[in-house]
């Protein structure tokens, strides 16, 4: 397949942002949640497109990396919804301004 | 395939410290499994395997190691960071002794163990010379983190805390990915000595992308450490946190963010110096001006606190602006003193609070009368934190500036000791309320004598090195001799 | 790759597809008849010569039956739902070999969809996503009782799937490759070096799995009639409702076969060189793989009628604390014997 | 070339059904057209002749991720969010000031030149399990070492927090 | 377990719980019964069970018609076991009437009655495997319960609501043949409970499903009033036939199985469901012993009055059926028809209990409680 590097890493950013656009205006937090994997994913697609340009495996191995975290990340995220829901019964994030003075 | 190629005896040795952590951990949370409820028990182990650790990993001083083919590095630099991450462990073990009990919790082998985990993590980052080693020693800190921020799990401030602390992470590792993967596609390496030859040899694939990569590291880092404007998340985090956790939290973690920074900077980019100093010129800037008013306006102790660490990350910005040995040890010699400071402030904050009470000024009202010497440690480290001679606070600043002008920032530094100024009013504030009011309920520290014996070394050791710097600024000036 | 070749691989593919299908309608008789058995009944003779045609009676009964699509459901994903999990199921087949090669007017050709280097893999993905139709179909019901299906049966399907896949590791240790075609050929001379008797706990480990991931009794928690009427699908009707019932049954077929080639030698005949014999060999051996493969489908009718039904903590248990555990046990023997070997 | 079409073709569906992630009002819509997102960047990955990590892709994103995510929402029943997003904040401007530059500087990367995927002859074997198996366990061994820390960092974590009793 | 402790855990999990309606449309309610269950998750924290759906106004019906003709009301109460119903209402009537039937009729009444026992636990056993998940084991027993439904076709030309023991008597006597065919059919099923036993009691997924599940302790189970097989399960030995012998039960040897805890807990529905078992041992017993007694002479009518009109009182007498203690209790103010006639239903005793000890348990749990209690919608509502 001839498809030009740029056009690899043009497509992760353009997930990148996107990912970040659902941090930034999503007020749920599991979607909230949602857009920063996808930000990890762009990363990861970054990573094969490297990869693969500069023909070493590390890129690889790298995305592997992330990927792990990703998966303790989420489980350890969605625990600690769970336990908020648990106390408080919501996933908004504009709710969430107890600490507010 | 022959493994013994890639892991050698050497590498075992190097990394020793971290396995005895991890066997700590395992040992905690075995106890907590078949034995419940075994606090001392379990405090021990945490202890011993920290104090164990930063035995091995002492033994290394004044000599230096490169393992796994590079990935990590020994030397006296990563010592110190593992020293300081150690005792901001022990420190933090003790003072949580049964705080979390106080706070309607539950203390387990969890806790423990995941501070043990966090200290590997940290450990990692500093000990890392690969973008790759970098990235999981912060997520493995930042993960224990997480938990441990919302610890209190049946806690609503504790729940929120650690979602905003999880999100904003999560958020900010994003970055960090971001940043190493255009680093690694640009160069085609996320080693840094290949980092840098790449980028000196001009072997890059691209100077935009490199600068972008930078610049998202930068940002990945900066939400680590709470620069200014990435720094939302610390106050709401510092308060809802069990304050045992903050004043970890607020100390190590931020010192192993630094570490890693500089470590980055001094060791990938160096050639790249010129390009992004005008940036960490207005970053630290805005954080020092941002955290000081901010924590003007404060209240609540725990907050005000939090303000003030932004300000102090502030000022360790001016130390990466530098960047030459004076610059780099003063960092190092701040770091220290800052956590001292903190983990000794914290520590009171929490022998003080229970349930709802002890974290707001009022609360503080005639505690002198009741505790003098509580009180009279709490002021030292207020005043440590203001910068006042003769307290160790006030060498660190000290040394910080005096290396800034010494390069040339003077409107920077200018604007950093007005900052410290006006910082004086906050700090002060705490003491005036616990001299000079009464009030007819004070607050009932809980005083076990182990806790005592810890706030009495830092109390101490930050007036021993306000008084007598000398011996630590060599130690700091010879580990950051290693990189610049 | 030129066109014969594109060619084959289409025949390969609707040959594939039609007697998986075809398989699925006489897995639906076969139930019916032993189920029958099994239960003192006669069960259907009617239609057809032993009721034989019963299956297809069945599949036009659903086309005619009425497509009732309650109200309160979030449609999109109520109508989407039984193709998300009829598509993973027919799609597994594609990296199973079913029969040594045939040679026809020159040609090579293997008894396989798709010889990929990581079948396995393949396998594993394509398990993994079939949990999505039974949740969706959960969720997007708006009712309670396929709600708790759809949770249980997602919870279940990730937790058995780590037993399964660490079941499998082992045999990927053993043979150093994740093709499946190799794992069958490492399994071919006589009947010992099939891996059932190499590595019985990770067959057991494996079947019981297996019957966790195709939710048939005894673990047909996501379904059990008796607690949740008829847990995901409760709100189906007509062929969306066949579509599940299809996607079972297809599940339960590449379950079988995939048990087969992973444990059984695939195609292998003990003591026969197939390769020797020709197109011969690979009639018998893709006889040989049927017949195996219809063992393991009776047995899953047998143990259906026969067994009651785990609660969910227990079916949890079971998964957590005894399998996983004795799957990865099993790998560490497994390790140690091969380096002790080598 | 054909290949290349495909290439557009399947990003075009991702950045799209990205968007819808990020747009969608109802998160169980998020959640599956997240999971196609992740499929197609799976078909991305293969494309990009890294076998491995495309099938990883969907066993561990879309098997095992999305499916924890389908569950909170479902458990939660969190589906629709009733919330408008709020006008600009002050920090909201600052990152998506950022954003901009970020995507500037993208976008002048590919204005620099254009260097192309093509691979020399002989050397596809970097996708495979067997590269990616063999450097996990030889470059990349301490590493793999720590990611099984963070994965046990992970389930202590998960289930301190919760399992309503310990 | 008070109120107290309920409303301290909704608190806990507030915001978790969800309701849901089992019934009266499911397969497993044994009827037409709706479970009220709140959930917390899959673990259940109340059953409310809403009843009435087959209310047919039975008691009032009764009051209305004469007393013969309250026999067929009888039968439609617990249709599972009509002959034990019908049973319960002669032997309250005869006490109202003081009035003494024939040995005959004694001993046929009770071959039927213990013939429609072993029917009834079948079913009961049956149901209860398959609201485990056990199929097979429910066409079983409906395989050999289709027997003794054969044979009281044979005796009275219906198969469900017999209306076959009277007031002084029964309709008629056994047909020709039919003590034979009782012989052949106790000879046929005896060695079928060995079958049941291999392919349901001792299957480890059931005895993990269900001996330790639900457990009735012996004092929550006289508090409640639940009698029969479930309070015998708990490990209580009260039997009416045993404890306060009725008709001619004295005469007959046999034995109370009750529960023993043999999988794991006393009480639990593996005991109640083994009660069943063993019972159908002993009921095959008496009837043997009631058939090689019967006097092969004898009037079956013998007793009964042209027309029923008891002296003015009241009576309350309970006997023994397959669900435990049934009682009646007529007024009578001399009228051919009853003042006022109760029935106190085993079946709601054993409901009443259900939220007391399925508590705590999964919501298959509750089913299979449920199935454990063997039910009657039909004489729960009357």
């Amino acid at each position: 397949m001839v498809v030009p590097l740029e056009h690899v890493i043009i497509l992760s950013g353009l997930l990148f942002s996107i990912g970040v656009m659902g941090v930034l205006f999503r007020r749920n937090v599991i979607i909230i949640f949602m857009s920063i994997e996808l930000m990890l994913n762009a990363v990861n697609l970054a990573l094969v497109g490297f990869s693969r340009y500069h023909n070493n495996v590390d890129g690889q191995v790298f995305v592997f990396l992330v990927m792990t975290l990703a998966a303790a990340e989420v489980s350890v995220g969605l625990a600690i919804i769970v336990a908020l829901f648990r106390n408080r019964q919501t996933v908004n994030i504009n709710e969430m301004n107890l600490m507010k003075n | 395939m022959d493994l013994s190629l890639y892991f050698t005896r050497q590498d075992l040795w190097g990394i020793l410290p971290e396995i005895v952590l991890l066997v700590g951990a395992l040992i905690i949370l075995s106890i907590e499994l078949f034995a419940r409820s075994q606090r001392a028990a379990m405090l021990g182990v945490g202890i011993l395997s920290l104090v164990i650790a930063g035995g091995f990993a002492s033994k290394n001083f004044g000599s230096s190691f490169i393992l796994f083919q590079g990935m990590v590095t020994l030397n006296d630099y990563s010592t110190f960071f593992d020293l300081l991450y150690m005792t901001a462990g022990i420190v933090t073990m003790v003072i949580s002794y049964n705080y979390l009990e106080r706070k309607g919790g539950e203390t387990r082998g969890e806790y423990f163990a995941l501070i043990l985990f966090a200290t590997m993590g940290m450990m990692l980052m500093t000990r890392g010379n690969d973008l790759v080693i970098i990235f999981l020693g912060m997520e493995l800190l930042s993960l224990s983190l997480y938990v441990l921020v919302g610890f209190l799990r049946h806690d609503v401030f504790s729940n929120e805390s650690a979602i905003k602390y999880l999100l904003l992470g999560a958020f900010a590792t994003g970055f960090f990915l971001f940043g190493a993967v255009l680093v690694y596609g640009t160069t085609g390496t996320t080693n840094f000595q290949h980092i840098a030859s790449a980028i000196t040899n001009n072997e890059i694939l691209s100077d935009t992308l490199l600068s972008l990569g930078i610049g998202l590291l930068l940002v990945g880092f900066a939400f680590k450490v709470a620069l200014v404007p990435f720094h939302m998340w610390s106050p709401d985090v510092y308060q809802g946190a069990p304050t045992s956790v903050t004043a970890f939290l607020c100390t190590a973690p931020k010192a192993a963010g630094f570490g890693a920074l500089l470590k980055v900077f001094l060791v990938a980019f160096p050639a790249l110096h010129a390009d992004w100093q005008d940036l960490l010129w207005a970053l630290a800037l805005l954080t020092m001006i941002v955290g000081n008013i901010s924590a003007l306006v404060q209240t609540n102790v725990k907050r005000m606190l939090a303000f003030s660490s932004v300000t102090h990350a502030g000022y360790l910005c001016i130390g990466i602006l530098v960047l030459n040995e004076m610059g780099v040890s003063a960092i190092l010699f701040y770091l220290l003193v800052y956590s001292v400071m903190n983990l000794g402030a914290f520590g009171i904050i929490s022998l003080l609070e229970k349930e709802e009470k002890g974290v707001n000024f009022k609360d503080y009202e005639g505690l002198a009368s009741k505790h003098p010497w509580l009180s009279a440690s709490l002021a030292l480290f207020m005043l440590s934190l203001a910068g006042f001679p003769p307290t160790a606070g006030f060498v660190a600043k000290y040394t910080l500036f005096s290396s800034a002008i010494s390069e040339g920032y003077i409107w920077l530094i200018i604007i950093a000791i007005l900052n410290t100024l006006v910082s004086v009013y906050y700090y002060v504030r705490l003491i005036v309320n616990m001299y000079m009011r009464t009030s007819e309920e004070t607050l009932v520290p809980f005083l076990h004598p182990l806790l005592s014996v810890v706030i009495f070394i830092l109390a101490i050791s930050i007036m021993f090195f306000g008084v007598l710097p000398g011996w630590l600024i060599d130690t700091v000036t010879q580990a950051a001799r290693i990189y610049t | 790759m030129d066109l014969i070749d594109f060619i084959i691989i289409c025949i390969k593919v609707v040959l594939v597809f039609a007697a998986t299908m075809l398989a699925v309608m006489g897995m639906i008789y076969a139930e019916r008849r032993i189920s029958a058995f099994i239960q003192n009944r006669l069960g259907p003779n009617r239609v057809g010569p032993k009721g034989l045609f019963q299956p297809l009676a069945d599949g036009l009964k659903f086309l005619m039956k009425e497509d009732i699509i309650p109200t309160a459901v979030n449609k999109p994903l109520y109508l989407l739902a039984p193709a998300m999990l009829l598509i993973p199921a027919l799609m597994t087949f594609a990296v199973i070999p079913f029969g040594s090669s045939l040679t026809l007017f020159g040609r090579q050709i293997s008894l396989q969809v798709a010889n990929i280097n990581i079948g396995v893999l393949y396998i594993l993905a394509l398990t993994s996503v079939g949990v999505y139709g039974i949740v969706l179909a959960g969720w997007s019901s708006n009712s309670k009782y396929p709600l708790l299906g759809g949770l249980r049966s997602s919870a279940q399907l990730i937790s058995y799937e780590l037993s399964m896949g660490l079941a499998i590791v082992a045999i990927v240790l053993m043979t150093g490759s994740l093709r499946l075609n190799d794992i069958v050929s490492s399994q071919q001379g006589h009947l010992f070096s099939w891996y059932v008797f190499k590595q019985p706990l990770a067959f057991l480990i494996f079947l019981i799995a297996v019957y966790a991931e195709t939710n048939r009794l005894p673990f047909d928690l996501a379904e059990a009639e008796q607690e949740l009427v008829g847990g995901y699908h409760t709100e189906y009707s007509s062929m969306k409702f066949a579509m599940f019932f299809m996607a079972e049954y297809a599940n339960m077929i590449t379950a079988a076969a995939f048990t087969v080639t992973l444990f059984f030698g695939g195609w292998d005949i003990p003591f026969v060189d197939e390769a020797a014999m020709g197109n011969w060999g690979a009639l018998l051996s893709g006889i040989a793989f049927i017949l195996k493969t219809a063992f393991f489908l009776f047995l899953y009718i047998w143990v259906r009628w026969t067994f009651p039904r785990f609660r969910y903590d227990q079916l949890m248990n079971l998964g957590w604390k005894v399998m996983l555990p004795l799957a990865l046990l099993n790998i560490f023997i497994t390790g140690g014997i091969l380096t002790i070997i080598s | 070339m054909t290949l290349s079409l495909l290439f557009y073709i399947i990003s075009t569906l991702t950045i799209g059904s990205a968007l819808l992630v990020v747009l969608n009002r109802n998160a169980v819509y998020s959640a599956v057209l997240l999971v196609f997102t992740f499929f197609n960047l799976s078909i991305l990955y293969l494309l990009l002749e890294a076998y491995f990590l495309a099938v990883l892709e969907i066993i561990i994103y879309a098997g095992a991720i999305m499916v924890l995510f389908l569950f909170v929402i479902m458990l939660f029943n969190v589906g629709k969010e009733q919330v408008l997003p709020k006008i600009m904040s002050f920090q909201r401007a600052v990152s998506l000031f950022l954003l901009v530059i970020f995507f500037t500087g993208v976008s002048l990367f590919t204005i620099q030149g254009v260097q192309d995927l093509h691979q020399p002859a002989g050397s596809a074997s970097i996708g495979n399990v067997t590269a990616i198996g063999e450097a996990l366990f030889s470059k990349y061994l301490f590493p793999f070492e720590i990611a099984s820390i963070l994965l046990l960092v992970a389930l202590i974590g998960t289930v301190y927090l919760a399992k309503r009793k310990i | 377990m008070g109120i107290e402790t309920l409303t301290l855990d909704r608190s806990a999990i507030q915001g978790e719980e969800m309701v849901l309606n089992i019934g009266p449309q499911h397969p497993s309610t044994h009827g037409v019964l709706r479970l009220q269950v709140v959930t917390d998750g899959e673990i259940v924290t109340k059953i409310t069970p809403y009843i009435g759906y087959l209310h047919r106004c039975f008691e009032k019906h009764c009051e209305n018609v004469t007393y013969e003709q309250v026999i067929p009301f009888v039968d439609r109460c617990d249709y599972i076991a009509s002959m034990n119903n019908n049973f319960g209402y002669a032997v309250a009537m005869e006490e109202l009437m003081g009035i003494e039937v024939s040995e005959k009729v004694h001993y046929i009444r009770v071959i039927v009655a213990e013939l429609n026992r072993i029917a009834s636990h079948l079913l009961a056993i049956g149901t209860f495997g398959l609201d485990v998940g056990a199929f097979t084991p429910f066409l079983y027993c409906f395989r050999d319960r289709e027997r003794i439904l054969d044979l009281f076709e044979l005796l009275c030309g219906a198969r469900l609501l017999y209306n076959y023991i009277w007031v002084g008597g029964v309709s008629h006597d056994f047909p020709i043949g039919f003590v034979e065919k009782v012989y052949e059919f106790l000879d046929y099923f005896e060695p079928k409970i060995q079958e049941y036993n291999d392919l349901l009691t001792f299957n480890k997924i059931f005895i993990e499903r269900t001996a330790d599940v639900g457990v009735l302790p012996a004092d929550v189970a006289i508090s409640y009033g639940v009698s029969g097989p479930n309070l015998r399960g708990s490990g209580v030995k009260w039997d009416l036939r045993k404890n306060e012998p009725y008709s001619i039960y004295n005469k007959f040897d046999f034995d109370i199985p009750i529960g023993t805890g043999a999988m794991g807990t006393v009480g639990g529905c593996w005991d109640r469901y083994y009660v069943r078992i063993r019972e159908l041992e002993e009921s095959v017993k008496i009837t043997r012993q009631a058939l090689d007694q019967i006097p092969r002479e004898g009037d079956v009518h013998a007793a009964l009055p042209k027309k029923i009109r008891p002296p003015k009182g009241h009576v309350y007498s309970r006997t023994e059926t397959p669900r435990g203690d049934l009682g009646f209790y007529i007024i009578s103010d001399g009228k051919p028809k009853p003042f006022r006639l109760k029935l106190r239903s085993p079946a709601f005793t054993a409901l009443s209990c259900i939220n007391e000890i399925a508590r705590g348990w999964m919501i298959a749990d509750v089913i299979a409680i449920l199935g454990s209690l063997d039910i009657v919608l039909g004489e729960i509502d009357r």
